[in-house]
């Protein structure tokens, strides 16, 4: 019996504590009629040797591509020591930390995250996690409305240049509550939001403003002149952001004259593999004002008995397990363990670490643009520059280019025709720093060969070491 | 000794096998937009960093190390081999948005998942997309509305809860806009019905119950309740935190329910992770089917795809970036196939055994069981409100005894509704010897309370911390670490 | 600096504690002229991403193919719990446990091992691990000579049929002690050593007489009579053995009138990887009356201050660094961490799971073996029964053939021509519990195609799902 | 607490999922060789397993947890990168036996490693095929005995040693049939030249020495022993254990060594793994080349392949049934990439200057230095013999006291010829930090020997167990575990 370690006798002699004849009967109290037959979709089982055999194949199946995706999921290098130590029975393994003495391992790492991430946003209080950056940024906009002294205040403005998926969360997460979500178009030359376009919100009963930052197009948006509007206009600045781009950027805290309210945005890029989507860790931080409106759980130091220090979860009240149907949200389970990964990874990096990791995405996005716009037919979409994502223009629709450069082992993109259909034929493309200049040249060379089909071949390139980079 | 990180930061030290190379250009992100400080991040080297949170793991519980029956929370053995084989460098390294022509395998154990755990809960339509039971919950009562609003029925604004419920559900009621009734518990740990009909009408847009419930007894007369919501228009939503109990026994969808979700993290045995990451996958029946959040992945010509939402324009929509914890479904998955039919419907019997076994030990080493008349599901609780009566200790020093036991504590003051509690959950993957040897703990702990109380009170001795002050962590709020210099 | 995590303050502040200018200085004391340039053939170094892509390279210019060779190393399925419990820091990268108090890890793990392995082996002691198998046999060899009480013995009796390579390890070993050893020919027909063959030793100096189990080419050795033989000569009997068999077949410490006296082999089979041949571990075990003459270290419980179980290595007096050339070996470390793997193997699989493992190695083997032989031109070398591996005669050189099905992505044996050349075209085959009925049809076709290039295709046996085993 | 696995064993349990499936048909193996007693292996269930072992290993120091300055031993950082890299399932599953037209990735590396590692250490030829630094020793003086004997030489009967020297060193030389001659050494640490002038002789097969000594002193006039033991026909052996102290400084080859190992799992920082494995390759000059033991790996037009008996036929053959511990070897080629020409040459500063600072400190504190003239190489030695002359508390008591403070206590008693002696080995990848800390551990330690002496003799207090009776191990041998009933 896999993971039932139940001897026969101990059957027996436990049955007879009990005072019942059998297993089955211990379920005499479920209605007869409701007890359900065999389960029958689900095969027989397997030993570990023949599971593992089969979800080789399973692997085999997915391919092991050159990926030049970002889109809200960035391929960063992770150090063996990441996933070795966060792999340890002692973190896998353990739950949610409330018996706080059995769990200072957890409490004490997340304290250090929380630390972490109040310095790379500048903001004062950071929470243990959320599911990931949509539904942070989902709570984030639901923490605003509460937040918002404007007692009646229910509009969110949302730029157009949020990712797409988040945008949909949030309305999906929202709407329930009334809470109206505006989208705000962007400029079609920059790829960013502009100020005049807000300027008709002006005076209206705004709770917030979110500011996406790199945007979805890998663009920068005016983060202190957005950051000032919606503060002159009474709403709070939401900024959403992905963590790496903080390690060169400015950070949220001193955006405009007073920083931003609530900084969420995805941990995934922080040692987190890409894994189809999940599980990442979404985030949030504030300032201290908005504390007690924070979704998730939060940790403190404290001491004990004898005056020793100590880590404990806090502001509990703010729950759901305690405030239920007044708490701030319906948060249990988080990402605990991706919050241990990204801890220990960005210990390892270090403040020097992961700005060369940012800077190093950025240098090798535009070394790609650069040779991809050198192709007849390709060009970039947006002026200005951009952090380690940009959108490119394709002669031809981008699903059959991506499909074309598949055959050739590459993931080309992300492509933005459904989503922005006035981009026409774009392309959002991203190269972080563990593409070689060879991997850009091999990207290239077969969209080259894809689009005009000639000059060198990618099986010649391939044979140039890779280990270069 | 308990020393964070940044105490062992020196400036200027790197982990040096962890930079980058940077190229000699180095791109054109203008000056202004650059940071002018540097983040407090630690600069250790890389065994500092290895050494320091090696020591930390040292000072939890898990399963791999304690037993550990947290009631309601399913601490069961996390198979190693599940998590190798989810761990594969192609399932890890592969981005969400690759192309569904580079990514059948993946895409078709995620889709046989959904048939599965169809099987599994007796329902027709499920999404995987929530990423924990919370998460769940919201989607099934965000459904719940979508329905009766696409009837065009805008009066329900009041979805019902049993007193004994998880927080999570009042919660997840309320962000989704409802308010919430509760519903009081009769004596042997059942719905008081005539209080469920007095709160039934046209405002009910349903009821929030888990069966068996937090209580740890089963609901006898679900058959009735379902009867009494369907009646009023409502639906019924199952919240499936206890599946375990009744797995391959009774499946929701027979019991009435229309929607519902499951901790995979719990029935499945996907790790805990200290606090995270599970999976929360919504299932419905026939009616809900239209509403469901995406994505899914659906089969044709054997060909696996995801569903968009042009596929699904009733869709509640999505509730994250991608497809939700996916690294967690895959486990799930995993774990099924290894367990098969029957080792499923196993987990159901063996827990309950352990269950009903340590109920019936403690039972008879004098302990107060909070429903002494009924059976345990999965889960049972005793009260320790007679030792706090005559001895002054009460159950939270028992919990904190425990540890020094080497147990982890009981779920301590939960379900509300009874005073002084400890919801027992063993799990089928704990041995008769570990229960007996917990029963042992808790008489000498009992025996110890008698004749030197406070060592009880004071408790726990032998953790890196003693008691720890948890309103101090409150009122003098440190949340972050600050350079004393 | 990789791994060196000194600043520049640090490294000023430290050289002025010892008062050094400069790191140059602290080595004054070594003549000037012995100083050495530059290193000229290590390659600039790499950070870990870098290296990891190298590394990545290099592995896939390592064919991942169907393996049934044997010959010493066998490949078993490893539960993925063996490994993880294994790679933990603690047992990963501590040092041989010197301080007791501060390794009871480690100790208790080594007297759990010598408790399962003296009870396999059927001996009453068991030690910590030598090398490898081949060198734990050079050990017993020695000891042998160390203990038997004939003081002028230095003959050792090891057949043919022991692994080739084994023989030429003990040569190498034991020669500088001039130390004998005699190769005893086996029975062409039946693979084994006759007991004839023994007797014309009748007599003679004999220390001590190697009985391989199963021997090399997998047959089964009359091991009572051989045993009883040395016995009767006053020969120490040395059994060879594979621990994985002993799971089912008869233990060494029953051989015979009265059981062997040393028996050592390869724990290679018990949850360690193939890994190119090491590292693996050497066990022995023997007769309590030898334990003075074992060579490495022993684990011994023992009580603490308080009068608690403890764990502490003992008998060192028999060990290089106590008694120094007294020793009963130069060996110091040794394979501790196979160990670890080893013990949490046998813990997981049992009794009854080492038995099935086994019996299904067995059964497999059989199975590959008929349906090789029913390939036109290949045959049964031995007659007789065997274990989980067998050799058969092809109609062409095995070289070739190997070449050959290595292009169908197998590896098919152990071309036995070199070290056997009277048996013709021979080769060793060997097909593990990890096979299934799919692996071993798609052996025989390939095989099938290789000799006579027609029947059934490879690559349609190869569609068929492999997970059915 | 510290239960065996044995005793957590029940009849008739096991772990379901690592039962491998049997065919109907079993096979033919004769009865009358079946076992007839089910061996003594633990019947628990996998989780049982994981817990256990999981347990046992937290009782461990280890370098992962714990500064861990054992002298000679080289106790530092193994990069979690490199075990990774090594790890990769192409290795792993690689046969000995594959062909190697099926394994040119691995043997490239392998090929490589032997070409870095003779430009380490200036020697000509090399065979990885040693598995540990004492069976490197034993194919260095069989490879000298081979040489001898070669030129018709059969007088040569003697090794001589240093006093100083590792206990493998003279066990070794009697594995190889030789007598072992010790060497005195002087005050100052270096060889008495006077005495070895004296031993050398007709009889002089060789010498075996490290330099730096395992006195922690460079041998400063190593070109002069060289020169006496040359002129009077010996070889030298150069016993690589301290190649740390002198990586990119000095090459043994240049000091006039004619063979010497390496430890790979010192040097070369591979894992120690609680007692091993390690890798000791055999380096020699030119004249030693034809005897180097099997197998090696030549290249030949871009191919690699193992060199055979036939290739070498002067070889002293074969230590091992395959190529020695691979992956070790894999281990420090990869390790070696890292690093790089300039990293290599790091370890050698770095591991000095953290020697001589803390040596530095130490003095500074009061503590006794052994050799207080001479510079420390990347280990020095303090005598506790003072402190135990005034305050009877030995060596050994503060080796233990230091478990307490949560630091590895360094080697202790060896070498022999220092009384209470501390051998201290910090390693390059220590910080100052830590140094400091170790510096104000041993201070307070001494406080306490003088305030409260028994503290320090009954120390360790804070581990798993109190000090362990060694006497009572050797005298009631208890070797295996036995039913208690
Ligand atoms: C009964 C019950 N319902 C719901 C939940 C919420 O599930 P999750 O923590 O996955 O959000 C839990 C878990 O804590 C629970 O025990
Ligand atoms: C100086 C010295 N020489 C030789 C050895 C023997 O090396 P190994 O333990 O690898 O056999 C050691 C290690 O213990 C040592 O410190």
């Amino acid at each position: 019996m896999p993971f039932i370690p139940h001897t026969k006798k101990d059957i027996e002699e436990m049955l007879q504590t009990i005072g019942a004849s059998s297993i089955e009967q211990l379920f005499d109290e479920i209605p007869k009629d409701l007890r359900s037959g065999e389960l029958k979709e689900i095969p027989e089982g397997l030993n570990e040797q023949q599971m593992m055999r089969l979800l080789k194949e399973r692997a085999l199946q997915v391919s092991d591509d050159l990926n030049f995706i970002g889109a809200g999921a960035y391929e960063h290098f992770i150090p063996a020591a990441v996933w070795d130590i966060t792999s340890r029975g002692e973190f896998l393994t353990a739950y949610t930390p409330y018996q706080a003495e059995a769990s200072q391992g957890t409490l004490q790492l997340i304290y250090e995250f929380q630390s972490m991430m109040t310095s790379l946003t500048g903001m004062d209080v950071s929470n243990a996690s959320l599911y990931d950056g949509a539904s942070a940024l989902a709570e984030a906009v639901l923490m605003a409305v509460r937040a918002n002294s404007k007692a009646k205040a229910r509009k969110i403005l949302i730029p157009m240049t949020v990712h797409p998926a988040y945008r949909m969360t949030v309305k999906t997460t929202v709407h329930n509550q009334k809470i109206e979500c505006i989208e705000i178009p962007y400029d079609p030359k920059s790829g960013v939001t502009l100020l005049e376009t807000l300027q008709k919100y002006n005076g209206q009963d705004i709770a917030g403003l979110v500011i996406p930052y790199p945007n979805f197009f890998g663009q920068f948006e005016a983060v202190d002149a957005l950051t000032d509007w919606a503060h002159a206009e009474g709403a709070l600045a939401i900024a959403v952001v992905n963590p790496m781009a903080l390690a060169i950027l400015k950070e949220p805290g001193v955006w405009g004259e007073r920083g931003v309210d609530i900084v969420c945005g995805e941990a995934q890029p922080l040692g987190i593999p890409l894994a189809s989507g999940g599980p990442y860790a979404g985030f949030m931080c504030c300032r201290q004002e908005w504390v007690r409106q924070m979704p998730g759980r939060i940790v403190g130091e404290t001491t004990d008995k004898d005056g020793k220090i100590g880590y404990a979860l806090t502001l509990q009240a703010r729950e759901q397990h305690i405030r239920r149907s007044k708490a701030t949200s319906n948060i249990c389970t988080n990402q605990g363990l991706l919050v241990t990964a990204a801890t220990i990874y960005m210990s390892l990096l270090g403040p020097e670490g992961l700005a060369r990791v940012a800077q190093q995405c950025h240098t090798n996005t535009k070394h790609l643009v650069d040779q991809l716009t050198q192709i007849s037919g390709v060009e970039k979409v947006f002026s200005g520059s951009y952090f380690h994502e940009s959108v490119i223009r394709l002669p031809k629709a981008p699903s059959e280019i991506l499909e074309a450069l598949a055959l050739c082992s590459i993931q080309g993109g992300y492509d933005l025709s459904k989503d922005y259909p006035e981009l026409g034929n774009a392309l959002l493309v991203c190269a972080t720093e563990t593409k070689s200049e060879t991997d850009i040249s091999l990207y290239a060379c077969a969209l080259e060969q894809v689009l005009h089909a000639n000059k060198k071949k990618v099986s010649e390139l391939k044979t140039v070491t890779v280990s270069e980079n | 000794m308990s020393q964070t990180i940044f105490d062992k930061s020196t400036a200027g030290r790197h982990a040096g096998s962890q930079l980058p190379k940077l190229s000699e250009v180095q791109g054109d992100i203008p000056a202004n937009l650059h940071r002018k400080t540097k983040p407090l991040l630690p600069e250790v080297s890389e065994m500092q960093t290895v050494r320091h949170y090696t020591q930390l793991s040292k000072k939890n519980f898990s399963i791999d190390t304690h037993f550990y029956p947290l009631g309601s929370c399913t601490m069961k053995y996390n198979p190693r081999g599940v998590h190798k084989a989810a761990s594969m460098s192609e399932f890890l390294q592969r981005h969400p948005y690759q192309l569904e022509s580079s990514s059948q395998g993946f895409l078709e154990c995620i889709y046989e998942l959904q048939e599965y755990l169809k099987d599994v809960t007796g329902m027709k339509g499920i999404s995987l997309a929530p990423m924990a039971g919370s998460q769940g919950e919201f989607a099934g009562v965000a459904m719940i509305r979508a329905y009766h609003e696409a009837r065009g029925d805008f009066e329900r604004s009041e979805i019902l809860v049993p007193d004994a419920a998880h927080g999570t559900n009042p919660a997840s009621a309320v962000m989704c806009g409802y308010k919430v009734h509760e519903i009081p518990t009769g004596p042997e740990g059942d719905i008081d019905l005539e209080a469920l009909k007095a709160a039934v009408g046209p405002k009910t847009a349903g009821i929030m119950l888990t069966n068996p419930s937090t209580l740890g007894v089963f609901e006898r007369r679900i058959q009735e309740v379902s009867r009494i919501i369907h009646q009023a228009g409502g639906l019924l939503y199952y919240d499936g935190a206890n599946l375990n109990a009744i797995l391959g026994e009774v499946k929701p969808g027979d019991m009435g329910f229309d929607v519902m979700h499951l901790n995979l993290h719990k029935t499945f045995a996907t790790p805990h992770g200290g606090g995270g990451p599970g999976a929360g996958p919504v299932a419905v029946g026939e009616r809900l089917k239209p509403y469901l959040p995406l994505p899914m992945v659906t089969k044709e010509d054997n060909h696996y795809r995801w569903l968009t939402p042009e596929d699904c324009p009733n869709s509640i929509g999505r509730l994250s970036a991608f497809a939700g914890n996916t690294g967690i479904l895959l486990r799930a998955y995993i774990y099924i196939r290894m367990l098969g039919r029957k080792g499923l419907k196993r987990v159901g019997e063996f827990s309950t055994l352990n269950a009903n076994y340590l109920m019936a030990k403690l039972k008879q080493a004098g302990f107060t069981l909070a429903y002494p008349k009924r059976r345990a599901s999965h889960e049972f609780i005793i009260t320790i409100n007679p030792e706090k009566k005559k001895l002054n200790v009460n159950a939270m020093d028992f919990a904190k005894r425990l540890l020094d036991y080497g147990f982890h504590a009981p779920t301590t003051y939960f379900p509300l509704l009874v005073p002084e509690c400890l919801l027992i959950e063993p799990t089928e993957t704990e041995s008769k010897n570990e229960l007996d040897a917990f029963v042992d703990a808790l008489i000498k702990i009992r025996k110890e309370a008698e004749t030197d109380p406070d060592l009880v009170r004071n408790a726990p001795h032998t953790m890196p911390v003693k008691r720890l002050d948890d309103v101090k962590a409150a009122r003098e709020l440190n949340l972050r670490w600050k350079s004393k210099d």
